[in-house]
């Protein structure tokens, strides 16, 4: 295995461990959480095409991952005021019991 | 709120409304927004003042309901007083207030002599407005450190304070045999002269006190985090604190013009030359500069008292140690103690031990507004409060 | 490929898969700081330091923090008594198998990549602002657009209520 | 500050259903008081309160008192025929003053810095007609005060509200300050030598209790 | 004494602050092992409260005050990932880079302000 | 300006700091077991009985009048009379204490027992050094703990004492010029009684010597 | 000479690493420093304690502690043996854990809080070529792995599972997150000057002299106001007064560690204080200039002995303020950062900006300068007016 191949493998694991969790846990926020590692996952990709990549010295990849980062954080703010309200209005922050509360 | 509980009363007009109970925010469907944190803040909290518990509901930071629990001293002062002689009452006088036992000591011999007719000698009388003076010296001073020490300062000004207060409690010590506990005035006079050297020794610290009080106030008065938590913070409105019955600073500090050594003339309060401060809105900081004031204005009446003592017995006469049995009667007997109006009302059934003895203690019934100050104030707050109502357990509780 | 880079992958994953399988909110945002700083670790070792920093300084420093505070302000602390499964748990892991399965089969058998190690790029601080003061000055400024608009509505959606009964005004 | 005479007639005139009475007080300082009896108590409180000369808005203090049952006895002269002579013969009669629980209010007013008026009221005895008005409503000044002479004395004041124990906890039965209260024992062992302390102690401990040493 | 580049001094140095944590904890714990009296009480290790036993319990769904400045916080930490490499080459950078970068410092302050002015800011 | 004040006060605490070296003013703390404050005339902390003379318990004032015992406000004396009697320093013969306690654990250094006392016989001890692993019996002072020779109360209360000296002398000479009148009282009345014991023999007793004070406030 | 006292500890470590093959040398000299960290800053953090408790007690006017020294002797060492018992007190007292707490999170908890606090030792330059690791993104490194300190604030007070710890918490990292951003944007200042991350280049940047004094940025306005702000933000990330509300004695007890006993507690106590060394190693090194000294005449003391020198100079100014100031309310503490801190850094960048474009000449002092104090005043009366603070006047009544 190429270096880049065993990152890119890693990352595969990360995705679809943060993969299971956002779709198996009924917790709201772990979902979230499932998100940020999958996040994880594609910058680690970028990291590694960056850094294992042809281009290496233009740098790409690597503010790429700075730009997705910003825009995690700004995912995760918002997603986690959502399950605030949510809960606020509905008091769980339960995913089932959130599609059995509708309004 | 209230007007379901004055029902006993017709149309009771309310001067000061008293929230029983602070509603926490709510979202539209009318559950609150957090859940609210019942916290006990005492017996052993570090800056209760003692024994002294507060129920405090949060929500968050934010105080919706304060009950003050106390009673944790408790040891029915007034009932032992019936039961024991009304000269031996006396130094339980001084455990009420444990700080200001010389006014105690005065608030009850001046009832007593109310109420047996007893004169009291010249002398005797100015050395009762030393010693009350000197003692709200060292209370306000000591309270201003405790107060400060409670926004958090790390004891500073309390030291300092500490450390004047120190130099009156010597003065006591060197008259009364002791610092705090002093048991110093009898019924028609006090128990024990002073001397020529005490008195020189109380001019010297008396005028030095100014300026340590110059220093003190450099040190705090303006100092910029002091204001940010004191103005503005717990205001009370003179009819409220009229209404609640709050005496002493706190009273002044709200606007009202009240103080017993002005209303009352006791004692001899009439021959000196003072002022009353007083405050504008009863926040925080007008309850802490007009105790500086105070602590002033005392400063004066000391300086003239000093100069004015006369020579001359220091008893009464009349007076009896043993045996005291004053007629039947009763009598009601108030002096402006340094946290406010200290009374002593006593039955007399004609025995030798009252049959009713009571205490009005200043600090217990400034505490009535407690809650009202507090409510939907930060934590932060409600210990700077308290702190500012100036209390002592012995005497919330006796 | 290092052992140490395999040893730090490990740990990342370890955090990850606890912080998706512990039960207790709490302990599952904990893991997931272990899962940040393992990735983080893992860029570092990549060269990107930078990022590597970054990484913990936003992935850690807040929004671990920002994860934090959210299982404090839902009631969320507590193990819950119930499942944490969702009703269609096995649906999830059977699709999840079949995602790693089609990732792990492109990326193994991809042809894309290439065979030799490439020097290992010079990605200086200073590199990184000549070239985001220039070539993504645009993007810069979307983020910065991007970043207020969360902030706004992460702070309307959280606050709605609360404004809602202080329009009077609070002292 | 108008006399207490003054003071009554205009109460009188103003309250006609209120009994108000002049209390006479032998003591030096003299201070007489108003009683006034329970069910007109809020009403004249108030007038006093509100009225423009009184203006009695400061409640200093406010006390509860224990009156027990107590046998008056006096000697009266009574005019006696014995054998046929009218005489006067001492005699001496005995009286039982049903005891009664007192509420002591000391009235002033701060706006006018006068007083002090004492407004009494009596409770009809002090077993279970223990009702009074509750001033609170009046001088929030007499809530805590109110509250340590139901928690003391018993009083329970109609109107007051959050009447429950101050001093005392939330559970203590009995009212310590009354006159025939007695101490339940709940003496604590302490071997101090003194033949009180030791008798009480052997109540209280069949066998000297021994102070527990762990090793 | 440049240990090196390497990022191996930052691992071993987390391995150290455990083990310098950890060692006196053991310590401790064997103290309290061998020489301390064990009295294990119910009172001990209750939930105590300045005196008394808790009321309610402490995990409850909190006000949201400090919610807010965490987003707003994130924001701002998230633009120093940016604001740094702009602040490295600052000084090779001609002055219109320097307006960009005002640009963007402003476009994340309009939101401050308008926090401010919508009174998040303010605590309540 | 905002942060001028904080400065102000920074500036006091430096001063104080840099004080607390050079003035005995600033820095008043004694440092207790090398240092000692000297103890004041008046200071009080728990009572102790006099005795003139080398004798405890011949000198010993006390005349077991129990006055101080119901005066106590914490009730932390504790007396038993004596059967017999013996004579005390004015030459009448009194009743002493077999039995004279002070509980000083309850003791709340008041002074009364010291105000209310007709026979200068019990002063306040300035010795508060009294620390004891003995909580009951160490803190029980006896009659023998208690007594403390005249010497003793001059050299801790040299005015005090020198008072309390001049009421004794003075009461001494009142008693002496009693004694006097009553012993020649006494030899009239001898003589008279002899007359009369002559003129009708019947025994007839003295009278008892009244204690000097007035009864005690009993309830 | 000086200068190889100067570079003595480099010295030894070539001399000690040298013997070993090549191999292995990167990881002993990473092991032998590490070592010196944790030798040298405990026993700094040590020493400190006691200074301060001394420093503290003579501005209160009393001695700090002042008897412990050598067992067994007389000799006393003014105190400064103290905190040996007090270590050995720590390591023997019982480790309390409340029954309901989360176990396992409340005893990782120290452990957490010192990881991120002794990782960021790892890029400050002590000395002359003393920086550990010497990291191009080396300021990105400790503000990431200082922001860490947080999650364990947060472990420590969530599984203590007490009111006052976990308002404690609440508060410990609400004030963090709000100190970070003035900390890191005051930073920002010197790094568009110095144009480097790396925090052993922006010392070397401020390593010349004109007219024999040093060119540290703090001698510049935005450098002064960035230091300021620096300062004020690094005192509220290590939680010292006047920002101590985490563990506010007079309000929450000890705020997050309340219910931590023993050792626990003690860890907790050192990472603070590690904390405080490490972020006024920052500051040091940001703005006044490092290792390097003041004056040109001066370079001959060894660069790590003028590290440690400024480092406990701000140390002492820490304890000073603490024995000096009471303490913020949570809502001032916030709007302070945000209101002030903030806006008045974001300005300091612009400054800064403007310092680099204008010509070198007096001008741009003027200018910049006039531009901050302008900022300063209208930011701080807005801070005053907002909340109506200010004197007052107070009348008097006869």
């Amino acid at each position: 295995m190429t270096p880049l191949q065993t990152c890119l493998l890693i990352s595969a694991l990360l995705f679809s461990v943060g993969f299971a969790g956002a779709v198996t846990r009924r917790h709201a926020i772990l979902v979230l959480i499932g998100i940020e590692l999958m996040l994880n996952a594609a910058n680690l990709n970028l990291i590694a095409f960056w850094r294992f990549g042809a281009h290496p010295e233009s740098l790409n990849g690597f503010i790429f991952a700075l730009f997705s980062m910003a825009l995690a954080a700004a995912e995760a703010a918002v997603g986690l005021a959502l399950v605030i309200a949510i809960y606020r209005h509905k008091k769980t922050s339960n995913l089932d019991e959130m599609k059995e509360l509708k309004g | 709120m209230l007007s379901g509980r004055a029902e006993s009363g017709g149309e009771a007009v309310i001067a000061a409304q008293k929230p029983f109970e602070v509603t926490p925010k709510l979202d539209e469907s009318g559950t609150p927004i957090g859940e609210l944190l019942e916290i006990s803040m005492g017996p052993h909290h570090p800056s209760t003042h003692g024994v002294f518990r507060m129920d405090v509901t949060l929500d968050g930071e934010t105080v919706v309901k304060l009950k003050p629990v106390f009673g944790y001293l408790h040891r029915n002062h007034e009932k032992i007083g019936e039961n024991i002689s009304y000269l031996a009452t006396m130094p339980y006088t001084d455990r009420l207030d444990y700080f200001c036992s010389m006014t105690n000591n005065w608030a009850y011999a001046l009832t007593i002599e109310k109420l047996a007719g007893l004169a009291v000698p010249e002398r005797a009388e100015y050395i009762r407005v030393i010693m009350a003076e000197l003692t709200r010296l060292q209370n306000h001073t000591s309270l201003i450190g405790f107060f400060v020490q409670d926004m958090g300062a790390l004891g500073t000004p309390m030291m300092y304070a500490f450390r004047e207060r120190e130099k009156i409690l010597d003065l006591f010590e060197e008259v009364s045999g002791a610092r705090m506990m002093c048991n110093y005035m009898r019924f028609g006079g006090v128990r024990v002269d002073v001397s020529d050297a005490w008195l020189a020794q109380t001019k010297k610290i008396v005028g030095d006190y100014g300026k340590f009080l110059d220093e003190f106030e450099v040190f705090l008065n303006e100092n910029e985090i002091l204001l940010a938590r004191t103005q503005g913070v717990a205001p009370i409105s003179k009819e409220q604190a009229i209404n609640a019955s709050i005496t002493g600073p706190l009273l002044r500090a709200a606007g009202v013009n009240y103080d017993l050594r002005k209303v009352d003339k006791y004692g001899i309060y009439s021959r000196f030359e003072f002022k009353v401060p007083l405050g504008e809105t009863g926040d925080l900081y007008d309850r802490y500069m007009v105790r500086v004031l105070e602590m002033r204005e005392s400063i004066k009446i000391l300086n003239q008292a000093l100069a004015g003592i006369p020579a001359g017995p220091i008893m009464d006469a009349k007076a009896k140690l043993r045996g005291f049995r004053p007629k039947a009667g009763e009598v009601y007997g108030r002096i402006e103690s340094p946290k406010g109006e200290l009374g002593f009302y006593v039955i007399s059934d004609g025995g030798p031990s009252p049959y009713r003895y009571r205490i009005r203690p200043p600090s217990y019934i400034n505490l009535t507004t407690l809650e009202d100050m507090c409510l939907g104030r930060k934590v932060a707050d409600v210990i700077v409060i308290l702190g500012s109502v100036d209390i002592v357990l012995g005497e919330v509780d006796r | 490929m290092s052992p140490f880079f395999i040893i730090t992958a490990v740990v990342t994953l370890f955090g990850a898969v606890l912080a998706m399988s512990l039960r207790n909110l709490v302990h599952c945002a904990l893991a997931m700081a272990i899962a940040f700083a393992g990735v983080a670790a893992l860029f570092l070792q990549l060269g990107a330091e930078f990022v590597g920093f970054a990484q913990i300084l936003i992935y850690i420093g807040a929004i671990a923090i920002l994860i934090v505070f959210a299982i404090l302000l839902t009631r969320s602390g507590e193990s819950p008594d119930k499942s944490v499964l969702t009703s269609g748990w096995w649906a999830g892991i059977a699709v999840t198998a079949m995602v790693f399965t089609i990732l792990g089969w492109a990326v193994l058998s991809s042809s894309a990549v290439p065979k030799e190690l490439p020097a290992a790029p010079a990605a200086t601080v200073k590199n990184v602002g000549d070239l985001l003061m220039t070539k993504f000055v645009l993007p810069l400024e979307i983020v910065a657009l991007v970043l207020t608009a969360a902030m706004i509505g992460a702070v309307l959606i959280a606050l709605k209520e609360d404004n809602k009964d202080n329009a009077g005004g609070q002292p | 500050m108008e006399t207490l005479e003054q003071i009554k007639s205009r109460l009188e005139a103003a309250l006609p259903s209120a009994k108000i009475e002049i209390l006479a007080n032998e003591c030096a300082a003299g201070e007489r008081s108003l009683l006034v009896d329970a069910a007109s108590g809020f009403a004249v409180a108030k007038f006093l309160r509100d009225d423009a000369q009184l203006m009695l808005d400061y409640c200093s203090n406010v006390t509860g008192v224990d009156w027990p049952d107590k046998e008056l006895t006096e000697k009266i002269k009574v005019k006696q025929v014995v054998d046929g002579v009218e005489k006067e013969v001492e005699e001496v009669k005995k009286t039982l003053r049903p005891g009664c629980l007192e509420v002591v209010f000391h009235l002033y007013s701060m706006t006018l810095k006068h007083g002090p008026v004492v407004l009494r009221m009596r409770t009809e005895n002090r077993a279970d007609k223990t009702h009074l008005p509750s001033l609170t409503p009046l001088w929030r000044g007499a809530e805590f005060q109110e509250r340590e002479i139901y928690d003391l004395y018993g009083v329970i004041f109609d109107g007051h509200p959050d009447l429950r124990r101050i001093l005392m906890w939330d559970g203590f039965e009995g009212y310590p300050m009354r006159k025939d209260y007695v101490a339940p024992d709940d003496y604590e062992y302490e071997p101090t030598p003194h033949d009180e302390v030791l008798e009480a102690a052997k109540k209280c401990y069949p066998a000297e209790p021994k102070v527990e040493v762990k090793p | 004494m440049q240990a090196s580049n390497s990022y191996l001094v930052l691992f071993l140095l987390a391995v150290a602050a455990v083990g310098f944590a950890a060692a006196p904890l053991a310590m401790a714990w064997a103290w309290a092992f061998f020489f301390s009296p064990k009295k294990p009480g119910k009172d001990k290790n209750a939930i105590y409260e300045c005196g008394l036993e808790s009321k309610g319990d402490a995990w409850i769904h909190f006000r949201s005050e400090y919610y807010l400045y965490a987003i707003i916080f994130l924001v701002f930490d998230v633009e120093t990932i940016f604001l740094l490499p702009f602040a490295v080459s600052f000084t090779g950078l001609p002055v219109g880079a320097f307006v960009a970068m005002v640009i963007f410092l402003v476009l994340l302050v309009e939101g401050l302000v308008w926090a401010w002015r919508k009174g998040i800011l303010a605590w309540k | 300006m905002l942060g001028e004040q904080i400065i102000k006060g920074m500036a006091v605490t430096a001063k104080n700091f840099f004080g607390s070296y050079v003035s005995k003013d600033r820095l008043t703390t004694v440092q207790y077991p090398e240092e000692r404050l000297t103890p004041k005339e008046n200071t009080r902390q728990f009572p102790f009985l006099v005795f003139d003379g080398d004798d405890a318990e011949k000198g010993l004032r006390c005349v077991a009048c129990q006055i101080c015992e119901k005066e106590c406000p914490p009730q932390c004396i504790y007396i038993v009379k004596s059967k017999d009697k013996k004579p005390d320093y004015k030459g009448q013969m009194q009743v002493y204490p077999v039995t004279f306690d002070i509980d000083i654990s309850v003791c709340m250094s008041c002074s009364i027992c010291v105000e209310v006392c007709p026979f200068e016989s019990i002063k306040m001890n300035n010795e508060f050094e009294l620390s004891t692993d003995d909580r009951f019996k160490g803190l029980l002072l006896t009659k023998k703990e208690l007594a403390k020779p005249n010497s003793y109360y001059q050299q801790i209360h040299p005015q005090d004492a020198k008072d309390s000296d001049a009421v004794i002398a003075a009461e001494k000479v009142k008693a002496e010029a009693k004694a006097k009148a009553a012993a020649e009282a006494k030899a009239k009345a001898d003589a008279e009684a002899k007359a009369k014991a002559a003129a009708a023999a019947a025994p007839v007793g003295t009278p008892p010597a009244n204690p000097p004070t007035p009864p005690p406030a009993a309830k | 000479m000086a200068d190889k006292i100067d570079q003595i500890f480099v010295t030894v470590l070539h001399f000690l690493v040298s013997y070993l093959p090549e191999a292995w040398r990167p990881l002993a000299s990473s092991l032998i420093c590490i070592a010196f960290i944790l030798m040298v800053f405990p026993l700094i953090f040590s020493l400190t304690t006691i200074f301060e408790r001394k420093g503290i007690g003579r501005i209160q006017n009393r001695y700090g502690p002042n008897r412990v020294g050598i067992p067994f002797t007389k000799i006393r060492l003014a105190g400064f043996g103290q905190f040996l018992p007090d270590g050995v007190k720590m390591l023997t007292k019982e480790d309390v854990v409340p029954r309901a707490a989360d176990q396992v999170v409340h005893f990782l908890a120290p452990i957490v809080l010192l990881i991120p606090v002794l990782l960021t030792y790892a890029v400050l330059p002590f000395g002359r070529n003393m920086a550990i690791a010497d990291y191009d993104a080396g300021l990105l490194f400790f503000l990431a792995v200082g922001g860490a300190v947080e999650i364990s604030v947060f472990m420590a007070g969530w599984s203590s599972r007490n009111k006052y710890s976990l308002l404690g918490a609440m508060r410990a990292i609400a004030q963090m997150v709000s100190y970070e951003i003035p900390l890191i944007l005051s930073g920002v200042t010197v790094v568009m000057i110095a144009g480097t991350l790396n925090l052993s280049q922006i010392v070397e940047h401020q390593n010349q002299y004109t007219f024999g004094i040093a060119h540290w940025f703090v001698f510049t306005p935005w450098g002064l106001v960035g230091f300021i702000l620096f300062f004020i933000a690094s005192l509220a990330e290590s939680n010292r007064s006047p920002f101590d509300l985490p563990e506010a004695e007079s309000e929450i007890i000890a705020g997050y560690f309340t219910e931590y006993s023993g050792f626990k507690f003690a860890l907790f106590f050192l990472g603070e204080y590690l904390g405080m060394f490490s972020i006024i190693g920052l500051g040091i090194t940001l703005f006044l200039g490092g290792w390097t000294s003041p004056v040109s005449f001066l370079t001959w003391i060894p660069s790590w002995i003028w590290f440690l020198t400024k480092m406990m100079a701000i140390v002492f100014v820490f304890i000073w303020i603490r024995a000096t100031l009471p303490r913020l309310r949570m809502d001032q503490l916030m709007g302070f950062a945000w209101k002030f801190m903030l806006p008045l850094a974001l300005i300091n960048i612009l400054v800064a900006g403007l310092w680099h474009f204008m010509s070198h000449d007096w001008q741009r002092w003027l200018v910049c300068s006039a531009i901050i104090f302008g900022a300063y005043v209208v930011l701080g009366r807005g801070l005053m007016a907002n909340q109506k603070l200010g004197k007052r006047i107070y009348r008097y009544a006869e």
